[in-house]
């Protein structure tokens, strides 16, 4: 283990700006929230928690504009996902999540723990998830450079939703010079459960325990949601540390046992909260700060892969496959055996206590002592600058009229182009079948999942338009609702709710803001006519290659109910004969 | 690096009974005959490893040279 | 007839088999757990598709060495009804209750799609199905490329051994086309496409389902004769 | 045998302008760490291969014993 700077050296060297703390917000953390130097955990948990990533300290101002409730929304923003009521006493659960930079760096494990997080966040909630969707955004498809990234890609997304047992329905490809060197790679899990089993992620009840279940903990993605919150650069050695590796497997038999404990035990359960980015931090901080408990963890019980962890790096691993349990005092072994079956460990790691201060203990020290909300809610709001591009304020609209002389030979054109054309080279390498619920797969407008036991059906997609977007902000940000709400509904269904990831580059760039404000007043306004709430997402900012920011990209996932899944309507022509309507303006 | 197929591996080889072993990592071999009067061995083995077997976000490598039989 | 579908740790298929079953065929069927040691009081054994232990090693490796294993050994042997599609082929191959291997598919890719296959009548999986009828299954698997040694592949042929060929294309490099094959006796029949994806109208394809009648026919059949 | 995976290999090595490569076999590649004072090695290494780590109907395997540093 290095020797770890003392406050005072951190104080003067200043390393924490390399992990993406201001001087800014230190000097505010030292002085404001602390009253003392935050010694090098301390430190390392503001930088991650402080982080865009976890705090959206930058894009808050502009997700407030989503309508995110109406009388089907059981659960809005703010938990692993969010929930819709679908009658008889069940609801469908969504949520999409970015994993753009870890798959730059590495697509197959990027693109693997970009599945394997969305589900998790999916079955924490108490629900099995039933179908998975994606949203990829690729270089033109020539250059070699860009053939690996998508073919490791989608083996990532295939790899771990085949092993995993959950059916990719549908999503969507496209590919543009613009993503060359920072490809998007979105996904989006669905899942089903009965209202009765719905989770939290909170940590109450003084005394209750905190358990730690899954995989070991190892000093895989340090860091990784800073690194997810920064401009991207050629070569950064240090990014390679926080390339994750996902294990499928394992999180079958997590999945398995989360699922039977949350639909048969839950009244041994207080809350459950899966470790994503910035690992057991902001797990266990976000579980005690939403219901404004204190928190004491011993890191010595955290079950650990690797010799010599470090705070710090226990704090903040990434490791994959693994959840946080608060669980109430006297069923810490019921829960243990439960978790034993599947031949999972499941270790209490510390208490919920009274007050409000997150005390974390390592090898007899009291390595960290912070109120929970200095982690969670004091986060400085960064107010930002936006100036309308001048490609949009200089644009002569009537240079891009189109002219089209030969209808045909244009159309020939379209169809030839990658992303219009058939994906299906890539979709057949996804079990898009498996769970045999899916009445409609890849390659429609949108994937159709029946829901067994019920007439009913749910429709979803994945829909955006970078390009769009790019020429209006405002307009493509709608024309990505409209056009995610159409596909739902000419497969039949009405479309109940979605979810989205923002996609863009820095938004310390006043034009980049300007994108991202305007596009998501677009969606908003969409989302309200079309009283399609939001009611879970994600942001991804810094999508840059060496200055160079994507198109601004919101993708917008949309679930749909189908009352009688006999109504289905499939997207191709049936019978020669038929008629031919062309319907709206 | 982490390796979750050894430690499926290592867990079934103590179900068998076998507690003589204590870790099993899994890797890739690759068999390679070339054409020393072409380039220099090592050179070619350098290059062919970094330019395309070796992933080193997730891998590293070492090789051996044996005379064909 | 009462049915038992394996769960090993990693199988995603179970739930497919079972409804197959269950909701389609009104069969008795229940779940059993690779732990369990014992398979008294069942008629027939479902072996899923799937990732048993993540498919680490080889796919079907580590499965072999389950608790339940020696009872689906002994239950096979008495010559009772053995079906693995998909992971359950591969773990039966590398169990040794069918011969020669699954090896990764030609292409090098996982494929989902749907594939033509000539039936061969002859086995009590087949029955009720025309002899080289040509029917449409799904299958979705990496590893499917069925190989086993000249010898073997002989003994396949002359004991009329091949349930299923690929018919037209074959997706995965199997060698003469095979899809599945059932033991000497022709009680285990072990195959890489998935019947039980294909049972109901509204998925688009019952083409599987009359191997699950088959099963149950000859069910009857044994229960008839063993009741008089 | 048939090892698609390595003419896979071979042709994308050939297609960079290695034409010093004739040939690359893949194969895999496991690093057991064992006891010798409860078993024999060479006894431990016969018995996991044979039970376990090699399938007989497609693989062979030889092996090589070391100290550990
Ligand atoms: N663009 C967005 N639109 C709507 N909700 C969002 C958006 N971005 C984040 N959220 C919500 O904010 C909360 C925190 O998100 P996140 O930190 O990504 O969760 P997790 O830690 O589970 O990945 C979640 O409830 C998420 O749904």
């Amino acid at each position: 283990m290095a020797k770890e700077l003392t406050p005072q050296e951190i104080k003067d060297q200043k390393p924490y700006l390399e992990w993406g703390l201001t001087e800014k917000e230190y000097d505010y953390i030292a002085t404001e929230l602390l009253g003392r130097l935050p010694n090098y955990t301390e430190t390392g948990l503001f930088a991650v928690m402080w982080s865009e990533h976890c705090s959206y300290k930058k894009s808050k101002p502009v997700l407030r504009l989503f309508p995110n409730k109406n009388e089907r929304v059981l659960q809005g923003p703010g938990e692993g996902a969010g929930i819709v009521d679908i009658g008889d006493g069940q609801a469908v659960v969504f949520k999409a999540e970015s994993h753009n930079h870890p798959s730059a760096v590495e697509p197959y494990e990027g693109a693997a723990t970009g599945v394997g997080g969305i589900l998790r966040d999916i079955f924490s909630m108490g629900a099995r998830p039933i179908a998975s969707l994606d949203s990829l955004h690729f270089g033109e498809i020539d250059r070699p450079r860009t053939k690996y990234l998508i073919n490791e890609v989608v083996a990532g997304i295939g790899g771990y939703g085949n092993c995993m047992g959950i059916p990719t329905v549908a999503g969507e490809m496209t590919f543009d010079e613009c993503y060359t060197g920072n490809p998007l790679v979105n996904a989006m899990s669905v899942g089903l459960m009965d209202q009765k089993d719905m989770q939290k992620g909170r940590a109450t009840g003084v005394g209750n325990a905190v358990m730690y279940v899954g995989a070991k903990t190892g000093r895989d993605g340090i860091h990784g949601a800073t690194f997810a919150s920064a401009d991207f650069a050629d070569d950064k050695e240090t990014q390679r540390s926080a390339v994750q590796v996902g294990d499928p497997f394992m999180e079958k038999l997590l999945m398995e046992a989360c699922l039977e404990l949350t639909s048969q035990h839950a009244d041994w359960l207080v809350g459950i909260q899966d470790m994503g980015a910035a690992g057991i931090v902001s797990s266990s901080c976000e579980m005690a700060s939403k219901a404004n408990s204190g928190l004491e963890l011993n890191l010595d019980y955290v079950p650990q892969r690797e010799a010599n962890m470090s705070a710090y790096e226990i704090m903040l691993s990434e490791s994959q496959e693994r959840m946080l349990l608060c669980v109430k005092k006297g069923h810490e072994e019921d829960v243990q055996a439960i978790f034993k079956n599947y031949d999972l460990e499941a270790v209490v790691i510390g208490r919920v206590t009274a007050g409000h201060d997150y005390v974390l203990k390592h090898q007899g020290q009291v390595v960290t002592n912070i109120p929970v909300s200095t982690l969670t809610d004091d986060v400085l709001e960064e107010p930002s600058q936006e100036r309308v591009p001048a490609r949009l304020a200089n644009a002569d609209t009537e240079k891009w009229q189109p002219e089209i002389s030969d209808a045909s030979e244009t159309l020939k054109k379209l169809l030839a182009q990658p992303t219009i054309a058939s994906k299906e080279m890539f979709t057949q390498t996804y079990d898009s079948q498996v769970r045999t619920s899916t009445v409609v797969g890849p390659g429609s407008d949108a994937g159709v999942i029946r829901i067994r036991g019920t007439k009913k059906a749910l429709a979803m997609t994945t829909d955006g338009n970078g390009r769009f977007v790019y020429l209006d902000p405002k307009v493509g940000g709608k024309m990505a609702v409209v056009e995610a709400a159409t596909n739902v509904i000419s497969s039949g269904a009405l479309p109940l709710a979605m979810t989205d990831c923002l996609n863009y580059g820095d938004p310390n760039d006043p034009e980049i803001y300007y994108e991202l404000h305007q596009s998501v007043q677009g969606m908003a306004d969409a989302c309200l006519a079309l009283d399609t709430p939001v009611i879970s997402g994600n942001v991804s900012l810094y999508n840059e290659n060496n200055g160079e920011a994507i198109y601004p990209t919101p993708m917008v996932g949309m679930v749909g109910l189908i009352k009688d899944v006999n109504y289905v309507i499939p997207s191709f022509v049936q019978t020669a004969g038929d008629l031919v309507y062309l319907v709206g303006q | 690096m982490f390796d979750p197929q050894g430690e499926t591996i290592t867990d079934a080889i103590h179900a068998l009974g076998h507690d003589e072993v204590q870790k099993v990592k899994v890797g890739k071999f690759f068999d390679v005959t070339l054409d020393p009067s072409k380039k220099d061995i090592d050179q070619a083995v350098k290059e062919i490893s970094e330019q395309l077997l070796v992933n080193f976000n997730l891998e590293t490598y070492r090789y051996e040279v044996m005379e064909e039989a | 007839m009462k049915f038992a579908v394996i769960v090993f740790p990693g199988s995603n298929c179970d739930i497919d088999l079972y409804e197959a079953l269950k909701t389609v065929c009104h069969a008795e069927v229940e779940y059993v757990s690779h732990k369990e040691t014992s398979l008294d009081g069942f008629d027939a054994v479902m072996v899923p598709g799937g990732f048993s232990y993540g498919d680490y090693l080889r796919c079907g490796a580590i499965a072999r060495f389950a608790n339940i294993m020696p009872a689906l050994i002994e239950f096979a042997k008495a010559g009772k009804p053995v079906f693995g599609t998909c992971n359950g082929f591969q773990i039966l191959t590398e169990a040794g209750l069918l011969p020669g291997a699954l090896k990764q598919n030609d292409s090098l890719k996982f494929v989902c799609k749907t594939v033509a296959l000539e039936v061969n009548n002859q086995t009590m999986f087949t029955s009720e199905y025309n002899d080289n009828e040509v029917i449409k299954l799904p299958i979705a698997h990496a590893d499917g490329s069925y190989y086993a040694d000249e010898e073997t592949l002989a003994k396949l042929e002359a004991n009329n051994q091949i349930a299923f060929r690929y018919h037209g294309e074959n997706p995965n490099g199997s060698l003469h086309d095979i899809a599945g094959i059932v033991n000497e006796q022709g009680n285990v029949l072990g195959m890489m496409p998935h019947p039980e994806r294909a049972v109901e109208a509204l998925l688009g394809n019952e083409d599987g389902l009359r191997l699950f009648k088959s099963i149950l026919k000859h069910g009857h059949q044994t229960e008839e004769v063993v009741n008089g």
